[in-house]
């Protein structure tokens, strides 16, 4: 899609995003996301960018700026309907407060596609997404196995309210509690992802806790601001840090193993899967209902592999 | 008989200053009482004191015989009493009538909606009987000072109280409203009105005074009898010394350089065509009525106005002025007649507001020179006896009159070669006024021009070389003071009036 | 006085209506850009999300033209529509009492802010931010931080989302945010409240003189932005079928941005309602528009910024040729 | 006369000495309810994290002193510090060339502001809102929206974190918010550009007609902050490691509240600096000393809330007082 500049004539820099429906001929796909500055999000875009290439659709791809702006995403749910695409890809961030928009959706015969955590309705035909909370609980019994199965733990969490928070932090909290009994929780801050309060935040939970032995972060900004944490507070080794998500700052920490590892899910997979679950509805084919995009540990030994590489983003 | 007012023993303190101490003045119904003093000597506070303003430290207050504690304005104006204040004290986005009726709105249902017509017209008839010719729904901040000034006016006489306070209400005024107002004030004392009339003028004490309460230094002084005084004895009695009154030699100065003028200049304001020249070591005086343009002719050649046709010279070579800034490097100082918007900074000091003009002066390599500030602002309170506790006082706390006296402080700092005084005496005690007076004199002996703008005639008359008239926007003549009079002047200031 | 300050005249109306054109200007612009932009339906969507922001603008006009800001305004709505929610959710009252709590739960905080203001002295933007705070915690803890749903309440989505008129598609939120426009226009321009709320922003010193108690009336001031920005928050809920505890943060900036762009300055004595709605449609006008010419989402808020000083400068050239 | 004179030239001190005590009382609540809070890393730890919302603070107090506003200053520290990244890692420049690149970024947004501010006529409100979103934006658009990471240049992460003073572990973050902060201080009351800003804010129009060019020098205070944001955006990079293009909205409220909470009117013309380090440590360490005390996070924007009015209305209290 990158060879059609539109007639809004402000795009070339930003690649395939912009194609607008209007100006082609190609089936068009409207991506509403849950967010899109966050490298997370964008890894979602780019595997979205690489189907709609390999399939040769338009797609946009928005989110709102945090992921407690429920309403943010429903208005930009509705301009996408306006522009009468031929299929939605959409993560909500509160299914309740979407239902409406997604009848509209269906009564025009627009297929839609749900991605990360879903949309909870029978509405969308497809599915394409991890489950946040038993990744998470893979990162607790990894850091179960760390930590000896005993001692106290704490988390830094990116959001108190939005699905993946909480899906994120009761998935990690909830295996801790019923499969370890020796270890104890002692602190849970929300650092809304940004790295730099995330990091102020997890040095206080350090302070308050000395003999902390390990922090979860549960999104790239939390997971960097734990790691930038242990570094200032110099306890590099001392406490066990599970992060989530990728990037190049957690990759590099848990090559020099300053982080143990982190769970990832598949952003690129995701974004691939919705786009390619899409073209499928669109062509009137049957879409599989849940496309599961996996999850996966990794650290300094298996960081290499294939499988891990593919899914993790610098 | 019982005194309308008595006010006994009033003593008040401000942190550091005694404003008042153990002040007695009474005033009798129908009686224009006249309350004069030094700039600072406590004047105003006393009034605010009876309007609930301040409260006094001591003493008390009595209302035909009886006894009253009056805690705010609210209180006041229950009680009778209302006050034009020294400082304008108008809502500028209000319209006049909503100003003047604030509080006092006609309501209709259920009292919480305002009846705009019926509050214009009560403004209108208010007017009608003041004969004030200003439409009610016109915005303060559209108004002139001198218009502000008789909105304050009418809305004090709103009131229609017992006592009414008049503090300095003839600062902004030319001698047709001041005849209004006089007028007004004879139809008041009739009615059995008590008048406490605050002025500096003291060309019009004998004109609507019946006694004159004199203060000084927080102190009261003595009460006489107009009729039975004269002024020089109230001077006297007031300043504590000898003022300046000797009058310049009227030496002409035409043979002098040109240094400013304008040809035909017009602007989008009030200025139509206008015409004068001002000559080096000269005092050009500007007379004419309210809204004739004189400010706006200053403001046309200072840069804060655009002008729409017609030329400005400066020592014979054509310019451009746009701004404030260019005036002020080309050697031109403008000391405007709203000092509290235009001219002051009145959360700051006295030794900043003294040196703002002139800053660069103060300064090596960015850094300001603090004790040369000092030093010099020290000078200037000295000079021009600014009352004031101490150089690092702010602005706000100074009497109006010392005010003044540090805004003219500011622009002969600057040193300029041409300086615009935009009525530079308002407000400022008798005492004072000579010592300005004398400062403008030297002023232009030392070869400085001066613009006088100026509302009070005898002023006018006094100080100039020569006198530049304007009526309705238009110069309408420039008489020599060898043959000017208050007649002639007046002529020729209402020569487009109808 | 006069010069510098001469730039007001005549023409008050004469300039929103001008303020206007920056307006239709846009709609002009995004329809020919885009054929999706003119439709009834996004016609709809702009409205409705013009909507919240545009009530709580419509309070935050009041506060600013006493020469005040309220800061609070976001996360008080939020609060708001989570006490609406434990009513009718929690408590299983009624509709109405879960309506009239949110509203009330709007009016005390802003009094409370009002309060703070007048008798302790603190600056609006201090109070305001701390009650900013207090309401963000307090809508987390009082929710669980959970949201709270209605979906056993049908007809609760209807208060936003359903169309009184019959036959015309327009969802009450618009009409309500109408009505409460026309009602906030009157209070400003035909009563009391209105009048001294202009007298205080002018000159709070000289509107004290004149005997008129400005602390009352600024706490009543406060506390009517707060009913309005508690009628934002029982919408908000209605339109999400949901009382979301997080939401909330940073509506402060685009209530006020409104308020502002509107032509209502913030140095207070000045405003209008008409010019509040103009500046609030204009914002959603912008952002619509460009999500469906489908421009990049980082370069939306750049021209956004752009357009904004665009539009301002226009709006203060055409004051400055009156 | 003392006393009012008190206020301005000894009680000045006085008052600020008294604000301390806010702080002071809050450090010594915090040692007592936790022994882990008065330990060196945990004191170098709060001075760390108000090293980044202090500076932009600092350049905040000048804008403000004037009468005016900078929202700004949050996602302008961010596309500074993607300025900074930009400069070192794509381009491959040496360090000092992205500090000077990131600072000037900094400077330029500011006088943009500025220029908009007196040249158009837009209101300060607007002019940095515009900017806020535009600096946002860009910043996305020149870093592909992800961050850029310093990794390859080791020596970047010690602007921030390494310690420049032999034996004593002072971060040099911390250092140079100080020694900024006494830059600071100096200018706004021994220069020049100080006087003016004062003057500016305390009445624009008399200072403009006193000959001084308001338009240059406002341009010169804005351009300045702009400075301590660009600053403030490569030390963040610093400490981050990288520039993360997705921060940095809401530091601008939290800067702002530090400014006021200082003492700083918000309507010009007063102001200091040592009052606006005050407001930040007073934010920072009490939301540190709330975090050790494990409070959870929901009431702790709560007390925030509560104790920034207490603050404030002792400080009142006590300099109703003189
Ligand atoms: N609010 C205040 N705080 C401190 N000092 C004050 C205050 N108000 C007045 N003063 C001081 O009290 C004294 C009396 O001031 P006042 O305004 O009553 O003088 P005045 O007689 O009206 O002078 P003028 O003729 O100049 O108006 C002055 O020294 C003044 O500086
Ligand atoms: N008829 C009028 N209608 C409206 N505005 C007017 C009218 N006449 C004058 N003005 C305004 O009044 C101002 C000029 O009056 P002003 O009183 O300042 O003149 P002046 O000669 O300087 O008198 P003063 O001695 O009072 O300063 C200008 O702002 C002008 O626009
Ligand atoms: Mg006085
Ligand atoms: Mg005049």
């Amino acid at each position: 899609s990158e060879e059609e500049s539109d007639s809004s004539g402000s795009a070339d820099s930003q690649g395939s995003t912009d194609a607008p429906a209007e100006s082609s001929d190609k089936p068009y796909v409207a991506i509403v996301s849950k967010g899109f500055q966050h490298q997370f999000w964008q890894a979602v875009k780019e595997g979205a960018e690489q189907a709609a290439e390999e399939f040769d659709v338009d797609i946009t791809f928005e989110g709102p700026e945090s992921e407690s702006q429920v309403d943010k995403q429903i208005e930009m749910l509705q301009a996408a309907l306006d522009k009468k695409p031929d299929a939605i890809g959409f993560a909500a961030l509160d299914s309740q407060a979407s239902v409406g928009l997604l009848e509209t959706a269906k009564s025009q015969d627009i297929p839609i596609i749900a991605f990360d955590s879903g949309v909870d309705s029978d509405i969308p035909l497809a599915t394409a997404s991890t489950d946040n909370e038993a990744a998470a609980a893979l990162a607790a019994d990894k850091m179960a196995e760390l930590i000896g199965e005993e001692g106290k733990v704490a988390l830094v969490v990116h959001d108190q309210t939005s699905i993946t928070g909480i899906s994120r932090r009761d998935g990690f909290v909830n295996q801790i509690e019923e499969r370890y009994p020796n270890i104890e929780i002692v602190d849970i801050q929300y650092g809304g992802g940004d790295h730099l309060k995330s990091t102020d935040l997890a040095k206080a939970i350090m302070q308050a806790h000395p003999d902390l032995k390990g922090i979860f972060g549960s999104n790239e900004g939390s997971a960097i601001g734990v790691i930038n944490a242990v570094q200032e507070m110099n306890k590099v080794g001392e406490i066990t840090l599970v992060g989530f998500d990728s990037g190049k700052q957690q990759i590099d920490a848990i090559k020099n193993e300053v982080m143990a590892g982190a769970v990832t899910q598949n952003p690129m997979g995701i974004g691939y899967e919705t786009v390619k679950a899409a073209v499928a509805a669109i062509n009137g084919e049957t879409v599989e209902k849940q496309i599961d995009t996996g999850f996966y540990w990794y650290d300094k030994e298996n960081i290499e592999s294939e499988e891990i590489q593919s899914a993790i983003y610098e | 008989m019982t005194k309308l007012l008595e006010m006994r023993g009033i003593s008040k303190a401000f942190p550091g200053v005694q404003a008042l101490s153990n002040v007695s003045i009474d005033l009798n119904k129908g009686e224009v009482l006249a309350l004069i003093g030094e700039n600072g000597a406590g004047k105003s506070t006393l009034m605010k004191i009876l309007t609930g303003i301040y409260k006094a430290d001591q003493g008390e207050i009595s209302l035909n015989g009886e006894k009253v504690e009056i805690p705010d304005t609210k209180r006041a104006a229950e009680l009778g009493i209302s006050m034009i204040h020294q400082e304008l004290n108008l809502m500028k986005d209000l319209t006049i009538a909503e100003n003047i009726f604030i509080g006092r709105e006609p309501k209709g249902l259920m009292n919480l909606f305002i009846k705009d017509h019926e509050l214009n017209q009560m403004t209108r008839d208010l007017f009608n009987q003041l004969s004030l010719d200003l439409d009610p729904k016109t915005k303060i901040e559209q108004l002139t000072i001198a218009k502000q000034q008789m909105v304050e006016i009418a809305k004090a006489l709103s009131y229609e109280s017992k006592i009414l306070i008049m503090d300095e209400p003839t600062t902004a005024l030319t001698e047709p409203e001041i005849d209004v107002l006089f007028e007004i004030i004879e139809n008041l004392k009739k009615s059995g009105v008590g008048i406490i009339y605050i002025s500096h003028r003291m060309d019009e004490l004998k004109r609507i005074s019946d006694r004159i309460a004199i203060m000084r230094d927080g102190e009261y002084v003595d009460t006489l009898k107009t009729s039975e005084t004269d002024i020089k004895q109230v001077i006297h009695l007031m300043v504590g010394r000898e003022v300046y009154v000797e009058s310049k030699p009227n030496i002409q100065r035409d043979d002098r350089e040109v240094v400013l003028e304008m040809k035909n200049v017009s602007t989008n304001t009030n200025v139509k065509g206008v015409s004068f020249a001002l000559r080096k070591g000269e005092i050009l005086g500007f007379a004419g009525l309210m809204g004739a343009g004189r400010t706006e002719v200053a403001n046309a050649i200072f840069g804060i106005d655009k002008i729409k046709s017609g030329e400005i010279y400066l020592h014979g070579k054509k310019v451009k002025i746009s701004n404030p800034t260019q005036a002020v490097q080309k050697g031109i100082g403008f000391l405007t007649e709203d000092r509290k918007h235009l001219g002051l900074l009145l959360d700051m000091d006295v030794k900043t507001n003294v040196t703002l003009a002139s800053v660069q002066n103060f300064q090596r390599a960015g850094f300001v020179q603090e004790d040369k500030i000092a030093k010099t602002a020290e000078h200037f309170v000295e000079k021009l006896k600014i009352k004031t506790p101490s150089i690092h006082q702010q602005i706000r706390f100074l009497s109006g009159g010392n005010q003044q006296k540090v805004v003219i402080s500011k622009w002969l700092l600057r040193d300029c070669d041409i300086l615009i005084f935009d009525e530079p005496t308002r407000g400022i005690d008798v005492g004072a006024k000579g010592e300005i007076y004398r400062l403008l004199e030297d002023l232009a002996s030392q070869g400085k021009s001066i613009i006088m703008i100026s509302s009070e005639l005898p002023e006018i008359l006094r100080m100039s070389h020569r006198i530049a008239v304007m009526s309705e926007g238009r110069m309408t003549g420039i008489l020599n003071a060898l043959d000017a009079s208050q007649e002639k002047i007046m002529e020729l200031a209402t020569a487009y009036r109808e | 006085m006069e010069a510098p300050k001469l730039k007001k005249t005549t023409g008050g109306k004469l300039q929103q209506f001008l303020a206007i054109g920056s307006l239709v200007v846009l709609v002009i612009f995004f329809s020919i850009a885009s054929p999706n932009f003119m439709q009834w339906s996004n016609i709809i969507g702009i409205l409705l999300s013009t909507a919240v922001i545009g009530i709580l603008a419509l309070g935050a006009t009041f506060v600013i033209i006493t020469g005040g800001i309220d800061l609070s305004v976001g996360t008080v709505m939020t609060l708001s529509s989570v006490m609406t929610g434990i009513i009718i959710v929690n408590a299983n009252l009624p509709l109405i009492f879960g309506i009239i709590g949110g509203i009330l739960t709007g009016a005390l905080c802003g009094m409370l802010c009002g309060f703070a203001i007048t008798k302790l002295g603190i600056p609006p933007f201090v109070a305001t931010l701390a009650m900013m705070m207090i309401a963000k915690g307090l809508a987390l803890v009082i929710s669980d931080a959970a949201p709270i749903y209605f979906t056993d309440h049908e007809m609760f989505s209807k208060i936003a989302l359903g169309t009184i008129i019959p036959g015309i598609d327009i969802p009450n939120a618009v009409l309500i945010f109408f009505i409460l426009g026309i009602i906030a226009a009157v209070i400003l321009s035909k009563t009391i409240l209105g009048r001294f709320n202009f007298a205080i922003g002018s000159n709070e010193e000289a509107t004290k003189l004149s005997g008129i108690s400005v602390d009352r009336w600024k706490i009543a001031i406060y506390g009517l932005a707060g009913v309005f920005t508690g009628i934002a928050g029982v919408l908000m809920a209605s339109r999400l079928n949901s009382a979301q505890p997080a939401l909330g943060q940073g509506y402060e900036l685009e209530a006020i941005a409104a308020v502002v762009i509107g032509g209502t300055s913030l140095s207070g004595g000045k405003g209008t309602i008409i010019g509040t709605i103009i500046g609030a449609l204009i914002m959603s006008v912008l952002t619509n528009g460009l999500r469906v010419l489908s421009i990049p989402q980082e370069w939306q808020t750049v021209v956004v910024g752009v357009v904004i000083i665009f539009a301002v400068y226009m709006d203060i050239l055409r004051r400055r040729k009156k």
